[in-house]
C-alpha cells in the first residue's frame, strides 16, 4: 500500500511535470500575449509591463524560472487581476467551487443512486423507462438552458430561492442541483447498468436461495458491485466538478474557479491558466488515486498494483 | 411407505422468448425421501437446472413462469406458496450449491458475512453465535485455520476450498435437502473427489437428503443411490443406480453410457456416439423427443410421444421400444448432419 | 526433398521439445520495476512427437499443459529451451518466420464459440487460413472450405451461415476445419471436448480419430478428462506444477502408473461403474495445487505425496527409465522404480 | 481480522457527504450593503496607476481622490485634495493649492510630495502604468517614461537592489550626465519585447561610469535602469501644499486629465512598507477617498464604506456600498429584478427593447463618448482607393445596423468623434447615398461591383458583431454588388491580426479617456500605436500637430473639426455608431446623472429609503 502511493505520487508528478511543460509552451504558441489590450500599448510601456513580469526574457529562462517557482508552490502573480497572486486567487475561489461542486455532488449520488437503484429492480416497468427516460434528457439537456429555465421556475414563477450570489444557504440550493443534475442522470443510468449486471450474477441467485429478503439482496449482495461503475466515474468527474462551472457560476454569480478557466486562457493570463491547469491535474490524479483506493475497499480482489 | 420429503408432480416451466414460450421443464415428477440422494442427469438444456430452481421460486422471471404442478414438501407445495414463507424455507429447509463456487460467492463480502448471515436469519443467531457457527461450519467442511480464514474473501480461497465454504454456507442451517447443481463440474478431479467424498459425509451425519445434478456419469455412479435422467426438458429414465448403468432402458440412457470411453477399458474399440445435435427444446418435433437420433425408432415414435412406464427392474422409463430386443438402425446422414 | 525422407528414417522425430521453460515474471516498484519472481508455468518440458502419433497432456488446472502447447507455436514466448520442427529449432522466431510453421502446426481451443469471429460467416472463418497461406482463386477457395467442411462432417452448404447458428459440437467442428485448412502436420488440441454435452464429445472424439487415419495427422492432446485421454492417446504425459512427472504409452501409464501424483489422479476419477466405484480404494491427495511462482528445491509434489521421504524434499527427481520398459515409460520419482502397491483396480 | 477500513466505509460515505454540505452551508450571510451594483467584472486593480478600465474607474474613485475632481452630472473639473488652482498666461504651467483638512484614512495629512511621490510613481517604468501616456502633455514625462535619452541629458541610475527588495522601493539613486549612449535601442517587436542590451555612460561626480540594465552585457556596471532626471520632469513641489506642473504645449483639457481617476495620488508610506500587490489589500490599504475598503472577495463583490477621515464626508449619504462582479448580463439583470442589486452597468442586448418600453425611469440610454467603428486595411487593395472606402461607408444602411445590432437606442455615427463636447462641432462624413456610391465604385475600376476582389470583415468571436457583420456583408452586397467574406477570432487572435493589419476590414470600438476630440483624433495621426490601419497622412498629422499647439481654446476646437472632417474624407475607418449608455437604476437611487462618459462617482449618491420601501412593495420585493 505505502509503495503503492509512493509510486503514485511520483506519477503523479511526473504527469504534473508534463503538463506544465506542455502548457507552458502550447499558452505561449498561440498569438496575442497578456498585455495585449483591444488598446495597443505604447511600446516602451509595454516593454516597462513585461520586464515587470519578465514575459521579455527569452523563454527557456522564464521556462526554468516559471519552473522552479511552481515546485515551491508559487504560482505567481497573476496578470489580470494584478492585486493577486494565482494561489490567493485559487484559495479564494477552489473553496467555493468545491463546496458547490461538493453539494451538487451530493445531490447527484443522492438522486442518482437510489434511481438507478429503482429502475434496475423494477427492470422494464415503468419506474425503470420513466426514470430512464428522464435521465437521457438530463444528460442531454445543456446547463445554459436548465439554469436559466431553473430560474425563471424558481426566482420568478416561484420565488423560492435568490436568482444569484454567494454566501447564504438558499443562495446554494439552485446552482448545486442545476450543477448535479446532468451528474444525477448519468449516475442513475451507471447504477442501473451497474445493478442489473450484479443482479444477473451467480452470486445473486446464491443469497435468494439463503432465504434473504429481496431489499437485503440488493442492499448488502448488489449494491456494492453496483457502486463499482458509479466509483470510477465519479473520480475524473469529481476534479472536474470541484474545480468550478463556467456556465453555472456565470449564471448564478458564484465567485469560484470555473470562470477563471475561460477566461484566463482568453485574456492569456498565463500564471492563472497555469495554476488552474496543474490544479485540475491534480485533483484529477488525486481522485483517480481515491478511486483506486475505494476500489480497493469495495473490491477486495483488487489489487493496488501500479 | 413413508411419506417422501419433496414429493414433484407435473412440474411444468416456461420461458418466454421470441421465438414464442419455450417449455423448458415439462411435465416432470419425481420424489426424494429423506436422506436420499437423488441423481439428476442430463447434458445442458435438458432441464435439470431449472427444475430445482423453480422449486425454490429461483427462475428469473420474466421470462420464466412455473406454468404446472406442485412440489410438496414438509406438507407445503412451494410452488404456490407465499414469498415470505418461501423465504424461510430456503436456506433453511433447502438449501442449493451451484456449480462455479467463484461466482456463486459474493466475490465483495467476506466469508464470514455471507455465512452468519443465514444463521442470523434463520436460526437467530447473535453476531458472536454465528462466528462461531460459522467457524465450526468451516472447520466441519475441512477447511485449515478456519477461525483465521472466515475472515477472507471468496478469491482468497481456492476453487476447492470455495466450493467447500459454499458446502458449509447451504449446510450450516442443517437443512433437510440440499440441491447441489453440478457442485464439482469446474473442480480438477482430485478436488472433485474430495468433495464428492464430503458431501457424502456430511449427507450420513446429518441425514440430509441430496439432490445431486450432474451430467458426469461417473459422478453419478460414484455418488447416488437412485438416478433420474432428463432429456429435452422430460425425465425419460428413472432408476436405481445399478439398474440404470447395467440395465438401462431408454436409448438415450443407453447411449450416453456407450459413448463414454471407459477409464479401464484398452482404448483401441471405437466410441458409439449419440449422433445429431441435443435438441432445442423450442423446436421439439412431435413424438419422442429423441427419436431424431435414436438408433431404435420405429415410426410410432415420431408420432406418439412414450409416457413414462414401469420396467420389470422397477425403474420408469419413456420409451415405446424395449432396447433389449429392438433392432437397431442408424438414423438419415442428413439429420446427422444438422 | 529427399532429405526430409532420409531424415524421418533416421528417426528424427516430427516435433521435439527439449526443457522447455515458460515462466512469467512479476514485478512491481516506482518506475523502475524489479523483478521478484515468477510464475513458472512451464519449468522444463521435454517430449517428442511423432507423425501420426498422439500424445495426451494430462494434469490438474493451472499444470502448464496448455501453455506448454501455446509454447510450441510461440504463442507464447518462452523463456527457456528449445523447440524443434523436424529437427530444426524455431526459437527466436518472430511472426514472420513462424509463418511457414503455422502452415505445419494449427490448435483448436476449449470453447469453441469464442475462438470463432461471430460476425464472419463460416466460409470466412475457414476460408481465412487458405487467403493468407495459398494462393487460390476465391472459387477455389469456396470448394476448399467446402471439401473441408464436408471432412469434419459437416454440410457444405452452410457455408454462408455465422457460428451463432451452429450447436457446440459442429462449432468445434467448424473449429477443426479451420485448424485443417493450412494441411497441417500437428494439430494441438487444447480441451477440445470438455465443454461439450457428453453424447457429442465422442462424435468429435470419433472425428479426431478419424482425421487421424485419413490424413496422417499427429495431435497433441490436452484434457482433464483422463477417460478420453486413454482413448484417443497413444502415449500420455502427465504433468504437475509445469514438469512431466511421468510419461509413457497410454497402456503404461494406466495399467501400470509408478508416480504417485499419476496414481492418485487416476484413483480420484470416478467410473462410470456403480460397483466398481463402491469397491475402489482412493488415494486423496491433500492440500491442492501449490502455487506455481515458488521454487522447490526438491519433488514440487512432496507436500502433498503420500509416500513422501526426506530425500525427496532435497533435489528434484529426474525422469527416469521404468526398469525392463525404458523406451516406453519414465517416471520423475525415487521410487517409481520400487514395486509400490498401486490404486487401481 | 477484517479490515476495518471495509466495514466503515458504508458509512463513511454518507457522514462523508453530509459533512461536506455542512461545510459548504457553513458559510456567513453578510448583511446587506446600502447600495448594491453590479460592476460587470472583477476588477483587475484599484492600485490607481495600474488600471485602464471603467469597472475599476469607479473602484478607484470612490477609494482615492485626486487633485481634482469631476462633476457627477456636467464631468467639469472641480476642486477635489486641491481647493484653488492657477493657470499661467502661456497656459503650460498649472499650480495647485492642496486643502490642509485632506487627510490619508490613517489620519495623517495629505501634502504635495504626496502627489509628487505619486505622479512619478505613475510615470515610473517599472510601474507599468498602462495610462500614463495621459500625462504625456506634462514637460519631458514622456522621455522619463520612455527612456528617451540623448547625449547630454541629465540622468538618474537606479542601481540594482536587493533580490529581496519590495519593487516598490527604489534602487540607490546616482544623479549625473550623461556622456555617451553605446549599442542601439531595441526594436519592437510582435509578442514579448526584447532586452534592452544597451550600455549608458554616465558622469557622476567627476567620474565617467559605464551601466547597463542587462545581465547579457559586460563590462558595464549592472543598473535597474537608467532614466532621465526626474527633475527635469514638469512636476515640482513649491510649497508643503503646492504643486506646480509644466505642460508641454498648452492642452486645454489638462484639468479633463488631472481630474481623471489613474492621477489620484497613493500614499508612499503605505506603498513602501508592504509592496504592490501588498498594499492594495484592505487591511493595508491606505486611500484618502470618500470611501475606505473594507473587503475584496474575487469575483464576489468588493465592500466600500464611507471614510470617517474624507474631507468633504458631510456630503457622502451611503455608509456601505457593495459592487458585485457579475459578468452575466442576464444574471445581472435578474439580480436587479429581484431587489438584490438597486444599479447594474449593463443590461443584456435581447432585453434592451422590452426594458426600454416598460421600464423607461428606470433604463433609458443616452448617447455615450464612445464610438463603434471598421478600420479599414488602406495598405491593401482595393481598399487604398479613397473612392472605394467612400463608396463603402456610402452605401450602408446605419440605421438598420443599430436596430439589428446593439438594438438600445444606439446613435448611428457619420463622425469619430461622438456629440456632446462642448464648443465642437464634429466633422462629418458623406451620408448614406447609395447612387452616389456606385458612381464612385465604378469610378474607382468596378463598376456595378464587377472585378473587385472579395474582401473580408474580421471581428472577434461575439454575437453582436456577428449580426452586425453580416448585414454589413449583405447591404454590401445588394447595394454595391461586392462580395464580403466575414471571419471571427479569438480576442487574443484578432488583437494580435488587427495589429499586424493582417485584415481587410477589423472591427473596433473606442472610448474618449477625456471629454476632448483630441482623445478619438489623436488615433489617426502616423505615430499613434492605436492607429492601426495603415493610415498615415501628413496633411491630417500637420493639422493634429497644429491643434496641439493652439491656446485659444475655440479656434483649436476648429483646428480639431477641420482635421476630423478630412479624416471623414479620407476615411481610414468607417464609423458606424455611437454607444449609448448602459446603466440601469432603480428610481429610489438619487445622484446618479446621465452624462457622456458613463461616470458616476458614488459620493453624490443616495438612497430614499421611504421611496424604496414603497417601491418594493409595490413591486412585491423583499
Amino acid at each position: 500500500m505505502i509503495g503503492f502511493l509512493v509510486n503514485r505520487l511520483l506519477w503523479t508528478a511526473a504527469t504534473m511535470w508534463v503538463v506544465f511543460t506542455i502548457t507552458f509552451f502550447l499558452m505561449r504558441s498561440v498569438p496575442g500575449g497578456p498585455f495585449d489590450g483591444e488598446r495597443k500599448l505604447d511600446p516602451e510601456i509595454k516593454r516597462n509591463i513585461e520586464t515587470r513580469y519578465g514575459t521579455n526574457d527569452p523563454l527557456p529562462v522564464q521556462y526554468f524560472r516559471e519552473l522552479g517557482k511552481v515546485c515551491r508552490g508559487d504560482l505567481g502573480p497573476s496578470y489580470k487581476l494584478a492585486d493577486y497572486t494565482v494561489n490567493e486567487i485559487i484559495a479564494q475561489g477552489f473553496p467555493v467551487s468545491a463546496s458547490l461542486g461538493t453539494l451538487a455532488l451530493c445531490f447527484a449520488i443522492g438522486l442518482g443512486l437510489p434511481v438507478g437503484i429503482l429502475a434496475a429492480t423494477r427492470r422494464g416497468k415503468l419506474p425503470d423507462y420513466g426514470s430512464m427516460t428522464i435521465a437521457t434528457i438530463g444528460m442531454a439537456l445543456p446547463e445554459f438552458f436548465v439554469a436559466p429555465l431553473a430560474i425563471i421556475l424558481f426566482v420568478f414563477v416561484w420565488p423560492l430561492f435568490p436568482a444569484a450570489g454567494w454566501g447564504s444557504w438558499q443562495q446554494l440550493i439552485l446552482p448545486s442541483v442545476c450543477l448535479g443534475l446532468p451528474y444525477a442522470a448519468y449516475i442513475a443510468r451507471l447504477t442501473r447498468t451497474g445493478m442489473l449486471d450484479v443482479l444477473s450474477q451467480d452470486y445473486i441467485r446464491t443469497a435468494h436461495a439463503k432465504g434473504l429478503a429481496p431489499r437485503d439482496v440488493v442492499l448488502r449482495h448488489a449494491l456494492k458491485g453496483a457502486m463499482l461503475p458509479v466509483v470510477s466515474f465519479l473520480g475524473p468527474a469529481t476534479a472536474g466538478i470541484l474545480t468550478g462551472s463556467l456556465i453555472e457560476e456565470a449564471i448564478f454569480a458564484i465567485p469560484g474557479l470555473g470562470i477563471h478557466f475561460v477566461q484566463s486562457a482568453q485574456q492569456r493570463d498565463y500564471t492563472l491558466a497555469m495554476g488552474l491547469v496543474l490544479l485540475y491535474f491534480l485533483l484529477l490524479s488525486l481522485m483517480n488515486l481515491v478511486v483506486d483506493v475505494l476500489y480497493k475497499l469495495l473490491d477486495p480482489r483488487v489489487k493496488l498494483d501500479s | 411407505m413413508p411419506s417422501p420429503l419433496l414429493q414433484v408432480e407435473n412440474l411444468s416451466v416456461e420461458f418466454k422468448t421470441d421465438e414464442g414460450a419455450l417449455r423448458a421443464v415439462n411435465d416432470v415428477s419425481f420424489s426424494v425421501a429423506a436422506g436420499e440422494t437423488l441423481g439428476l442427469a442430463g447434458e445442458s438444456g435438458s432441464g435439470k437446472s431449472v427444475t430445482n430452481l423453480a422449486l425454490l421460486g429461483l427462475i428469473p422471471s420474466p421470462p420464466g413462469r412455473v406454468v404446472a404442478g406442485r412440489a410438496m414438501f414438509r406438507g407445503e407445495d412451494l410452488l404456490t406458496m407465499k414469498p415470505d414463507r418461501l423465504r424461510q424455507i430456503r436456506g433453511r429447509h433447502i438449501a442449493m450449491i451451484f456449480q462455479d463456487p467463484m461466482t456463486s460467492l459474493n466475490p465483495l463480502m467476506t466469508v464470514a458475512d455471507q455465512l452468519t448471515e443465514m444463521t442470523r436469519l434463520h436460526l437467530g443467531h447473535t453476531a458472536r453465535q454465528a462466528l462461531d457457527h460459522a467457524v465450526m461450519m468451516l472447520e466441519r467442511v475441512g477447511i485449515p485455520a478456519a477461525a483465521r480464514r472466515v475472515h477472507d474473501y471468496p478469491h482468497q480461497f481456492s476453487g476447492g476450498m470455495r466450493q467447500r465454504v459454499m458446502i458449509a454456507m447451504a449446510l450450516s442451517c442443517k437443512p433437510e435437502l440440499l440441491i447441489a447443481d453440478e457442485p464439482t463440474t469446474a473442480l480438477d478431479v482430485t478436488i472433485q473427489a474430495q468433495i464428492l467424498e464430503l458431501i457424502r459425509e456430511l449427507q450420513e451425519q446429518e441425514g440430509t437428503a441430496v439432490i445431486l445434478i450432474t451430467h458426469d456419469l461417473g459422478v453419478m455412479a460414484n455418488s447416488c443411490r437412485r438416478v433420474a435422467v432428463m432429456y429435452a426438458g422430460r425425465i425419460i429414465e428413472e432408476a436405481a443406480v445399478d439398474t440404470l448403468f447395467y440395465k438401462p432402458r431408454h436409448p438415450y440412457t443407453l447411449g450416453l453410457l456407450n459413448s463414454r470411453p471407459k477409464l479401464r477399458s484398452d482404448g483401441a474399440s471405437r466410441l458409439e456416439p449419440i449422433p445429431g445435435q441435443p435438441p432445442n427444446v423450442a423446436l421439439l418435433p412431435g413424438g419422442c423427443a429423441f427419436q431424431p437420433r435414436c438408433s431404435f425408432a420405429i415410426d410410432r415414435c415420431r408420432t406418439d410421444r412414450p409416457e413414462l412406464r414401469p420396467s420389470p427392474e422397477g425403474s420408469r422409463f419413456a420409451c415405446h421400444i424395449d432396447v433389449e430386443t429392438a433392432p437397431t438402425h442408424l438414423p438419415e446422414a442428413a439429420e446427422v448432419r444438422t | 526433398m529427399s532429405t526430409t525422407t532420409n531424415s524421418q528414417a533416421a528417426g528424427v522425430p516430427l516435433l521435439e521439445v527439449r526443457n522447455l521453460e515458460v515462466h512469467f515474471p512479476f514485478s512491481h516498484g516506482p518506475f523502475w520495476r524489479r523483478t521478484h519472481g515468477a510464475v513458472r508455468a512451464v519449468d522444463g518440458v521435454s517430449f517428442t512427437l511423432r507423425e501420426g502419433e498422439t500424445l495426451g497432456l494430462v494434469g490438474e488446472s493451472g499444470c502448464g499443459k496448455s501453455t506448454t502447447a501455446r509454447a510450441c507455436l510461440n504463442l507464447v514466448h518462452p523463456t527457456g529451451g528449445e523447440v524443434l520442427f523436424r529437427g530444426r529449432p524455431i526459437q527466436g522466431f518472430d511472426d514472420r518466420a513462424m509463418l511457414p510453421l503455422r502452415r505445419e502446426m494449427q490448435m483448436i481451443f476449449q470453447d469453441p464459440f469464442a475462438s470463432l469471429n461471430p460476425r464472419m460467416t463460416v466460409g470466412r472463418i475457414v476460408g481465412e487460413p487458405l487467403v493468407i497461406f495459398s494462393d487460390l482463386s476465391r472459387r477455389d477457395r469456396e470448394l476448399e472450405v467446402m471439401r473441408l467442411l464436408e471432412l469434419v462432417g459437416l454440410n457444405p452448404r452452410f457455408l454462408n451461415r455465422y457460428p451463432h447458428e451452429f450447436s457446440g459440437g459442429q462449432r468445434q467442428r467448424i473449429g477443426i476445419a479451420r485448424a485443417l485448412a493450412v494441411g497441417p502436420k500437428v494439430i494441438f488440441c487444447d480441451e477440445p471436448v470438455s465443454a461439450l454435452d457428453v453424447s457429442i464429445q465422442a462424435q468429435v472424439v470419433n472425428l479426431l480419430d478419424d482425421l487421424q487415419q485419413q490424413l496422417g495427422l499427429a495431435y497433441v492432446f490436452i484434457a482433464h478428462d483422463l477417460a478420453v485421454v486413454r482413448h484417443i492417446c497413444d502415449r500420455v504425459g502427465v504433468m504437475y506444477l509445469g514438469r512431466i512427472v511421468e510419461i509413457g504409452t497410454a497402456e503404461e501409464i494406466y495399467r501400470n502408473p509408478r508416480h504417485p501424483y499419476t496414481q492418485a489422479l487416476l484413483s480420484a476419477v470416478p467410473d462410470a461403474d456403480p460397483i466398481t466405484e463402491r469397491k475402489r480404494r482412493r488415494i486423496v491427495l491433500k492440500g491442492e495445487v501449490p502455487s506455481p511462482d515458488r521454487q522447490y528445491p526438491g519433488c514440487p509434489f512432496a507436500d502433498r505425496c503420500p509416500i513422501v521421504q526426506d530425500e525427496c524434499r532435497r533435489s528434484p527427481p529426474q525422469l527416469e527409465g521404468i526398469a525392463g520398459r525404458e523406451d516406453t515409460h519414465r517416471a520423475a520419482c525415487y521410487f517409481a522404480r520400487e514395486n509400490l502397491p498401486t490404486a487401481i483396480v | 481480522m477484517p479490515a476495518p477500513g471495509r466495514k466503515l466505509l458504508p458509512w463513511l460515505f454518507p457522514v462523508f457527504l453530509l459533512a461536506a454540505a455542512v461545510w459548504a452551508l457553513s458559510i456567513g450571510t453578510l448583511p446587506p450593503a446600502d447600495l448594491t451594483f453590479c460592476n460587470a467584472t472583477e476588477v483587475k486593480s484599484i492600485d490607481p496607476h495600474r488600471i485602464n478600465g471603467q469597472p475599476e474607474g469607479r473602484i478607484v474613485g470612490a477609494l482615492f481622490e485626486g487633485l481634482l475632481q469631476r462633476h457627477p452630472e456636467t464631468l467639469k473639473p472641480i476642486p477635489g485634495v486641491a481647493e484653488r488652482w492657477e493657470i499661467s498666461t502661456d497656459h503650460k504651467t498649472y499650480t495647485f493649492h492642496l486643502r490642509s483638512n485632506a487627510l490619508w484614512s490613517d489620519g495623517t495629512p495629505i501634502t504635495a510630495e504626496d502627489f509628487h511621490y505619486s505622479f512619478r510613481r505613475f510615470l515610473l517604468p517599472a510601474t507599468g502604468g498602462e495610462y500614463s501616456t495621459l500625462f504625456f502633455v506634462v514637460k519631458n514625462s514622456e522621455k522619463y517614461t520612455k527612456r528617451i535619452l540623448a547625449v547630454g541629458d541629465p540622468v538618474e541610475v537606479e542601481l540594482r537592489k536587493p533580490a529581496d527588495a519590495l519593487d516598490s522601493i527604489r534602487g540607490e539613486l546616482l544623479l549625473g550626465k550623461l556622456l555617451k549612449i553605446e549599442g542601439e535601442a531595441p526594436q519592437e517587436e510582435e509578442g514579448a519585447t526584447s532586452d534592452d542590451q544597451r550600455v549608458f555612460v554616465v558622469e557622476i561626480d567627476g567620474k565617467q561610469r559605464r551601466f547597463t540594465s542587462s545581465k547579457n552585457v559586460g563590462g558595464a556596471e549592472l543598473c535597474e535602469t537608467v532614466l532621465l532626471d526626474f527633475r527635469e520632469v514638469g512636476v515640482k513641489v513649491v510649497g508643503p501644499r503646492a504643486i506646480q506642473i509644466t505642460l508641454t504645449n498648452p492642452t486645454p483639457y489638462f484639468l479633463d486629465i488631472i481630474s481623471y481617476y489613474p492621477l489620484a495620488p497613493v500614499q508612499r508610506a503605505c506603498v513602501e512598507k508592504y509592496g504592490y500587490p501588498n498594499w492594495t489589500k484592505p487591511e493595508n490599504i491606505v486611500s484618502n477617498g470618500a470611501y475606505r475598503l473594507q473587503f475584496r472577495h474575487i469575483r464576489d463583490r468588493i465592500r466600500l464604506v464611507k471614510s470617517d477621515t474624507y474631507w468633504n464626508r458631510d456630503v457622502v449619504k451611503l455608509n456601505t456600498v457593495d459592487a458585485l462582479a457579475a459578468e452575466n448580463l442576464t444574471t445581472m439583470l435578474n439580480l436587479y429584478l429581484t431587489g438584490k442589486a438597486d444599479w447594474i452597468t449593463d443590461v443584456p442586448p435581447g432585453a434592451k427593447g422590452e426594458l426600454r418600453k416598460t421600464r423607461p425611469n428606470e433604463y433609458d440610454p443616452q448617447p455615450q463618448q464612445s464610438i463603434y467603428f471598421y478600420r479599414v486595411n488602406v495598405t491593401r487593395k482595393p481598399l487604398n482607393d479613397v473612392r472605394v472606402r467612400r463608396a463603402l461607408s456610402m452605401a450602408l444602411d446605419r440605421r438598420e445596423i443599430v436596430e439589428a445590432g446593439p438594438r438600445a437606442g444606439e446613435v448611428p455615427a457619420l463622425s469619430v468623434v461622438p456629440p456632446g463636447i462642448a464648443g465642437y462641432e464634429t466633422g462629418l462624413a458623406s451620408p448614406e447615398n447609395v447612387a452616389e456610391a456606385q458612381s464612385l465604385l465604378a469610378e474607382a475600376g468596378y463598376p456595378g461591383g464587377r472585378g473587385f476582389p472579395t474582401i473580408e470583415i474580421l471581428y472577434n468571436t461575439h454575437e453582436m458583431h456577428r449580426s452586425i457583420a453580416e448585414l454589413i456583408q449583405s447591404q454590401w452586397k445588394k447595394r454595391l454588388g461586392i462580395n464580403v467574406g466575414l471571419s471571427n477570432q479569438e480576442w487574443g487572435v484578432f488583437n494580435s491580426s488587427t495589429r499586424k493589419l493582417e485584415y481587410d476590414i477589423s472591427r473596433t470600438g473606442w472610448i474618449g479617456d477625456y471629454p476632448d476630440p483630441n482623445t478619438f483624433l489623436d488615433l489617426f495621426v502616423s505615430t499613434n500605436e492605436n492607429n492601426q490601419t495603415g493610415f498615415s497622412d501628413p496633411k491630417y498629422d500637420a493639422m493634429m500637430e497644429a491643434s496641439g499647439r493652439e491656446i485659444d481654446p475655440a479656434k483649436r476646437l476648429k483646428l480639431l473639426h477641420d482635421a476630423e472632417a478630412y479624416l471623414m474624407q479620407q476615411l481610414p475607418i468607417i464609423p458606424m455608431f455611437y454607444y449609448v449608455s448602459k446603466d440601469m437604476v432603480r428610481p429610489y437611487v438619487h445622484g446618479i446623472y446621465q452624462n457622456v462618459r458613463d461616470e458616476h462617482p458614488l459620493w453624490a449618491m443616495s438612497i430614499d429609503q421611504e421611496e424604496k420601501a414603497r417601491f418594493f412593495k409595490a413591486e412585491g420585493l423583499k
